[in-house]
């Protein structure tokens, strides 16, 4: 039986390898946030794969689901504050279907807290830190908890 | 590896046709913005050596990871140390086909269907009617017939394309032109500065040149609107319809008459095709 | 009610199917064609039937079986011209739920208000030929009646009684719109009062939804495991639904883009009802086709049921009721009220 | 050879059968009765139709036709190694009906006719014995007898059962077979036996209603062009369960995933899906759901029966149960003979 919906061959992580999380980061705030963490040499968790969209706008929700299904650990999307998205209204929208698809991925087997969605400013590399680790450390503690 | 053998090696009796062989890019020609001539090498010589095809016969092209699709193998029969796809950009694997360089492998497994009846076309006079990327396997045949010349009357070939930048094979059209054994009249849609072949669509000029019927098997490649027209010009000239030749385009998967995709009536485009003659056409239902 | 409830209940049936081909004749004249229910293969599974003429007409039955949501013919992709939008005026008999689909395909512009005509008939809820074939071999019936508050049927010459509570659909014991919302005529009244289903269910559509959400999370994963490993990947679920009318383009298909492959292991199967379902999120009318329409039983209701659920939670929003509402996820507050962002102290 | 067996003890001979064998039976996992692999303690159903046929146990619903690995050994030559093997085991299929059986002879004359050959089909058809048992309780959507076939028709099958209340007579009808029959379980068949299972079959058969398909082939390629597709595929919506339930349909994909590693993967595919002759071009031979159902129609009752002198129906009447809309093949093909 595939628990966290690893590959049913790939043995569950050891608690050395850092889990499998996907971080989908906005182009203008979120990912320059994240950025401006690593410029400041802010300690960040190993094993977070970012990756760039323009606006949280274009987030298909079918992107988490997706990474989800084929064995990621955790997925993490952020953008720019409500009200501040360069593209005026793309977080507004995006908010709605993420939230639905918060509440939708529990009833499917999936832990509550493998998906969560927030807003990062550019200027907020501290925040960016903060959600990370705090994000991984609760992923850690769902495969601790399981094994 | 496995213990299956390929199509390659034993046809009909392969004891895997769904194996392809693998093969490298030895050479690609960029015969026009969306159309590429692949010379494919078979990695594995004695099969090459043994193989044998008959133009008009088809290949599935495999990309790994991609999939496979049908194309007319364009080299000639009786080159045996390569096989070359001209492939026009279209889908999903034609796309990814488009990317590769020379080196890089692919699969291939040929040769399916049944290809043009060059046997029953010995001795009377052949006219090919080509229109942009259906001149592939008409180059196939053209090869053939010039290494046989003496086998066939005269040889007439008709083809077209939207510019003369969509002309393939420019080097053999040359070629072609320079011989007085064979006829070779070009043409494209409409006037293009620089151009002095003849201008309009390939029924056109096939009406204005209106070769004669008798004792005249022709052979006609293109896209489904031209063969459309062609195929209602040559009845007006007269030709009769066992000796009108034609293929039909279908989407292929399995290339070996299992799949069950590509049926026009009973028969299937890829075992009992692509070459069909007009008469066995109008025996089959209108669905083409 | 002077005499028997049920017999008042077969007694309305009869008249409205009267009723229903005079409506439908009527209708003719102003569409190309009237799509009703005729008698299928037997008495348990009513088929759609194309109405051109009066003669067609005579084949018109109403009946407790007949539950097909024949708005999903709407959208041009179904209709017989089949690709293109031909400016073919149709007309439909709706129940209400089915008007839901109607209002809901209004609402999302897939369809023009002048291009059909509705003829709304009222409900009295149908039978669930599943429950029933969890109970006897349906495959023999002979024939199947509505005597004092069940079901009769005849199987294998021998009679077998249902009360009805036990065998019709559970959308139908905790239905809320016996009369359909939306209609240009209307066949036999207003709706009878919702009928008394089991107590509890009755009160709360949803109530299926809770249970499940009470299991724990490896329980759920297990079941969906357990259930999408019969999927065959037939796609009758997307096909009979109003609202998945891009068959030709569904991304459980297509190689561009490369969502999902063809492999049918429970992953996979998992992943298409997932995304089949957020694609239905603010828009499913839970008329239950999906359900009705695998041919390997799986519980299909229950993943949109908890989708429509949550939508109703975050935005009270129910699908299909107002044609001038725009569905939920394609607008936003710029301040949501049931949504407030994660605390990450 | 004929020999009987107890009910109660099919669930044994069934366990020491499994041990050398993997067996697929019917089981009702949720509502719908489906084909899957035996497990001791897992209740048969063997009264219920079981939704597909048993041809998942020879034509899987996924397959792996090969693993390809691609490598850059230096960087012009790219290396692939490909490797497909036809995993060998020995399987029965216990439970199938008739018609399932003889569903099977359009597999044989496609997979492993006289074109080319399929391995992996031919491998398992080859490593698995079909047991079926005979229909005494016809289901209203079953024709059978019209297609030429039977409730206690024997072609397909290696072991014919045939319930007699208590017990199973059972018959062999391929070398093969007898060695199921061994053991302890089984006593010899009498002359009795023999009759009772005759008269039951007899009785079976009178309850079907047969009505003619003759000539149905040479008047569907007449009609092609008629509006009479339009009209029966009005309500039709192109979907895939008539054919994913088929015991005779035999269509499928090719399909590759993976990047650098990765297979090529056979999969069902169904004639009345949109894209299944979609063409890269976008022009597609067939784009409409009458276009489709005629195809699949005429497939059945003529072209595949002008290719191989044979119907490619079995009249199992699962593509009428298990229709969302009931199309019902029957009304279609007696239709075409009145058109």
């Amino acid at each position: 039986m595939s628990r966290g919906n690893l590959e049913p061959e790939k043995e569950p992580v050891k608690n050395g390898t850092p889990p499998k999380i996907i971080a989908f980061l906005c182009n203008w705030c979120s990912y320059v946030g994240a950025d401006m963490a690593g410029t400041t040499r802010l300690k960040q968790p190993e094993g977070v794969e970012v990756i760039l969209v323009p606006c949280t706008g274009r987030m298909d929700p079918l992107f988490p689901m997706k990474a989800l299904v084929e064995g990621a650990e955790g997925v993490l999307v952020s953008g720019c504050h409500p009200g501040e998205c360069h593209h005026q209204d793309g977080n507004l929208y995006a908010r709605r279907r993420l939230e639905v698809l918060k509440g939708f991925l529990p009833f499917m087997g999936f832990e509550e807290e493998r998906f969560s969605y927030t807003w990062i400013s550019a200027s907020e590399g501290k925040k960016w830190q903060q959600v990370v680790t705090k994000f991984t450390e609760r992923i850690k503690s769902l495969n601790g908890k399981k094994d | 590896m496995t213990e299956f053998s390929t199509l390659m090696e034993k046809g009909k009796e392969a004891t895997n046709p769904y194996l392809p062989e693998v093969a490298v890019i030895q050479k690609i020609v960029d015969e026009t913005s969306d159309i590429k001539t692949f010379r494919l090498v078979i990695k594995n010589r004695e099969k090459l050596k043994k193989f044998s095809f008959t133009s008009g016969q088809v290949g599935q092209v495999s990309l790994f990871g991609v999939g496979e699709s049908t194309f007319a193998i364009s080299s000639s029969p009786k080159t045996k140390d390569f096989l070359e796809f001209s492939v026009m950009r279209a889908g999903e694997n034609s796309s990814a086909l488009h990317e590769l360089s020379v080196g890089d492998a692919v699969g291939v497994r040929a040769p399916f269907g049944n290809g043009f009846p060059v046997k029953e076309m010995e001795g009377k006079n052949i006219l090919v009617i080509g229109g942009g990327i259906g001149i592939a396997p008409l180059r196939s045949l053209i090869f053939y017939l010039l290494g046989e010349r003496e086998k066939y009357k005269n040889v007439k070939i008709i083809y077209g394309a939207r510019t003369p930048n969509d002309l393939c094979f420019r080097r053999d059209l040359r070629a072609w032109k320079r011989r007085d054994d064979i006829e070779c009249i070009l043409a494209v849609d409409n006037k293009f500065p620089g151009w002095e072949g003849k201008v309009g669509f390939v029924p056109a000029i096939l009406a204005e040149e209106a070769p004669a019927p008798a004792d005249t098997v022709a052979v006609t490649c293109g896209p489904p609107i031209m063969i459309k027209f062609v195929l209602d010009e040559l009845k007006k000239l007269g030709f009769k319809k066992e000796h009108i030749v034609t293929t039909l385009e279908r989407r292929m998967k399995c290339g070996v008459g299992l799949c069950g995709r590509c049926n026009v009536g009973p028969k299937y485009v890829c075992v009992d095709g692509p070459v069909f003659t007009l008469a066995q056409l109008e025996e089959l239902p209108n669905e083409i | 009610m002077a005499g028997k409830p049920i017999e008042m209940r077969n007694k309305k049936t009869k008249e409205q199917l009267e009723n229903l081909k005079t409506q439908v004749e009527e209708t003719l004249s102003q569409v190309d064609f009237v799509i009703g229910y005729a008698k299928g293969y037997d008495v348990l599974h009513p088929t759609p039937l194309f109405v051109r003429s009066t003669k067609d007409a005579q084949a018109l039955i109403w009946d407790d079986f007949c539950i097909n949501n024949l708005a999903t013919y709407l959208p041009s992709q179904k209709r017989p011209g089949g690709l293109f939008h031909p400016h073919e005026k149709i007309g439909l008999v709706v129940k209400g739920c089915d008007s839901r689909a109607v209002i809901q395909l209004l609402q999302e512009g897939i369809i023009d208000r002048e291009n059909f005509k509705i003829i709304g008939i009222s409900c009295q809820g149908k039978v669930d030929v599943k429950k029933l074939k969890n109970r006897v071999p349906i495959e023999r019936v002979e024939n199947a009646e509505i005597k004092e508050g069940s079901i009769e049927l005849t199987v294998d010459s021998r009679g077998q009684k249902y009360p009805l509570e036990e065998v019709l659909y559970s959308k139908c014991l905790s239905c809320e719109y016996p009369t359909p919302l939306i209609y240009d005529r209307l066949v036999g009244g207003e709706g009878s009062l919702r009928s008394k289903g089991p107590k509890e269910f009755a009160q709360d559509p949803y109530h299926d939804v809770e249970e499940f959400e009470k299991k724990g999370v490896n329980e759920r994963l297990d079941f969906w495991e357990q259930e999408f490993s019969r999927c065959l990947r037939c796609y009758a679920c997307r096909d009979i639904c109003p609202f998945c009318y891009c068959q030709f383009e569904c991304i459980a298909q297509t190689r561009i883009p490369h969502w999902l492959s063809q492999k049918t292991a429970s992953k996979e199967n998992k992943f298409f009802h997932m995304f089949r379902a957020m694609h239905l999120a603010g828009r499913c009318t839970e008329c239950g086709e999906c359900e009705r329409a695998c041919p390997v039983d799986l519980p299909l209701l229950l993943l949109h049921k908890k989708m429509n659920k949550k939508v109703s939670e975050l935005f009270g929003y129910k699908s299909g009721i107002n044609p001038k509402l725009r569905p939920p996820l394609i607008i936003f507050q710029p301040e949501e009220k049931n949504i407030e962002e994660e605390k990450w102290e | 050879m004929s020999k009987v067996i107890a009910v109660e003890k099919i669930d044994d001979w069934l366990d020491t059968l499994n041990e050398t064998h993997r067996i697929f039976a019917p089981f009702k996992p949720g509502g719908a009765t489906r084909f899957e692999g035996y497990q001791r303690g897992k209740e048969l159903d063997l009264e219920r139709f079981a939704v597909s046929s048993p041809k998942e146990a020879f034509f899987p619903a996924t397959e792996t036709i090969f693993n390809f690995k691609l490598g850059k050994e230096n960087v012009s030559e790219t290396v692939v190694s490909l490797e497909s093997q036809v995993k060998n085991q020995n399987q029965i299929v216990f439970g199938a009906r008739c018609c399932d059986a003889k569903g099977l002879a359009t597999f044989d004359t496609v997979f492993s006719g006289s074109g080319y050959q399929d391995p992996y089909f031919k491998k398992k058809r080859n490593t698995t014995l079909l047991i079926t048992i005979a229909c005494h309780q016809p289901a209203n959507t079953c024709f059978c007898t019209s297609v030429g076939g039977g409730p206690a028709d024997p072609k397909g099958a290696d072991i014919l059962l045939t319930s007699l209340d208590d017990k199973y007579l059972a018959q062999t009808f391929s070398t093969k077979a007898k060695t199921l029959l061994a053991g302890s379980f089984f006593t010899d068949a009498t002359q009795k036996d023999l009759k009772e299972a005759k008269d039951k079959n007899e009785a079976a058969r009178q309850k079907l209603k047969t009505f003619s398909v003759e000539r149905v082939s040479q008047k569907l390629t007449k009609i092609f062009e008629s509006e009479y597709w339009n009209e029966k595929a009005a309500k039709c919506l192109s979907c895939g369960a008539c054919t994913y339930t088929c015991p005779t349909c035999y269509c499928f994909n090719l399909t590759d995933e993976g990047k650098s590693t990765g297979e090529r993967v056979r999969t069902w595919d169904s004639c009345m899906f949109p894209q299944f002759t979609l063409e890269a071009s976008g022009h597609n031979p067939r784009p409409k759901k009458d276009h489709r159902l005629r195809n699949r129609v005429n497939h059945k009752f003529s072209y595949f029966p002008t290719q191989h002198r044979m119907l490619s129906c079995v009249g199992c009447g699962r593509c009428i149960r298990h229709c969302p809309v009931s199309v019902d093949i029957r009304e279609i093909v007696r239709g075409v003979q009145e058109v």
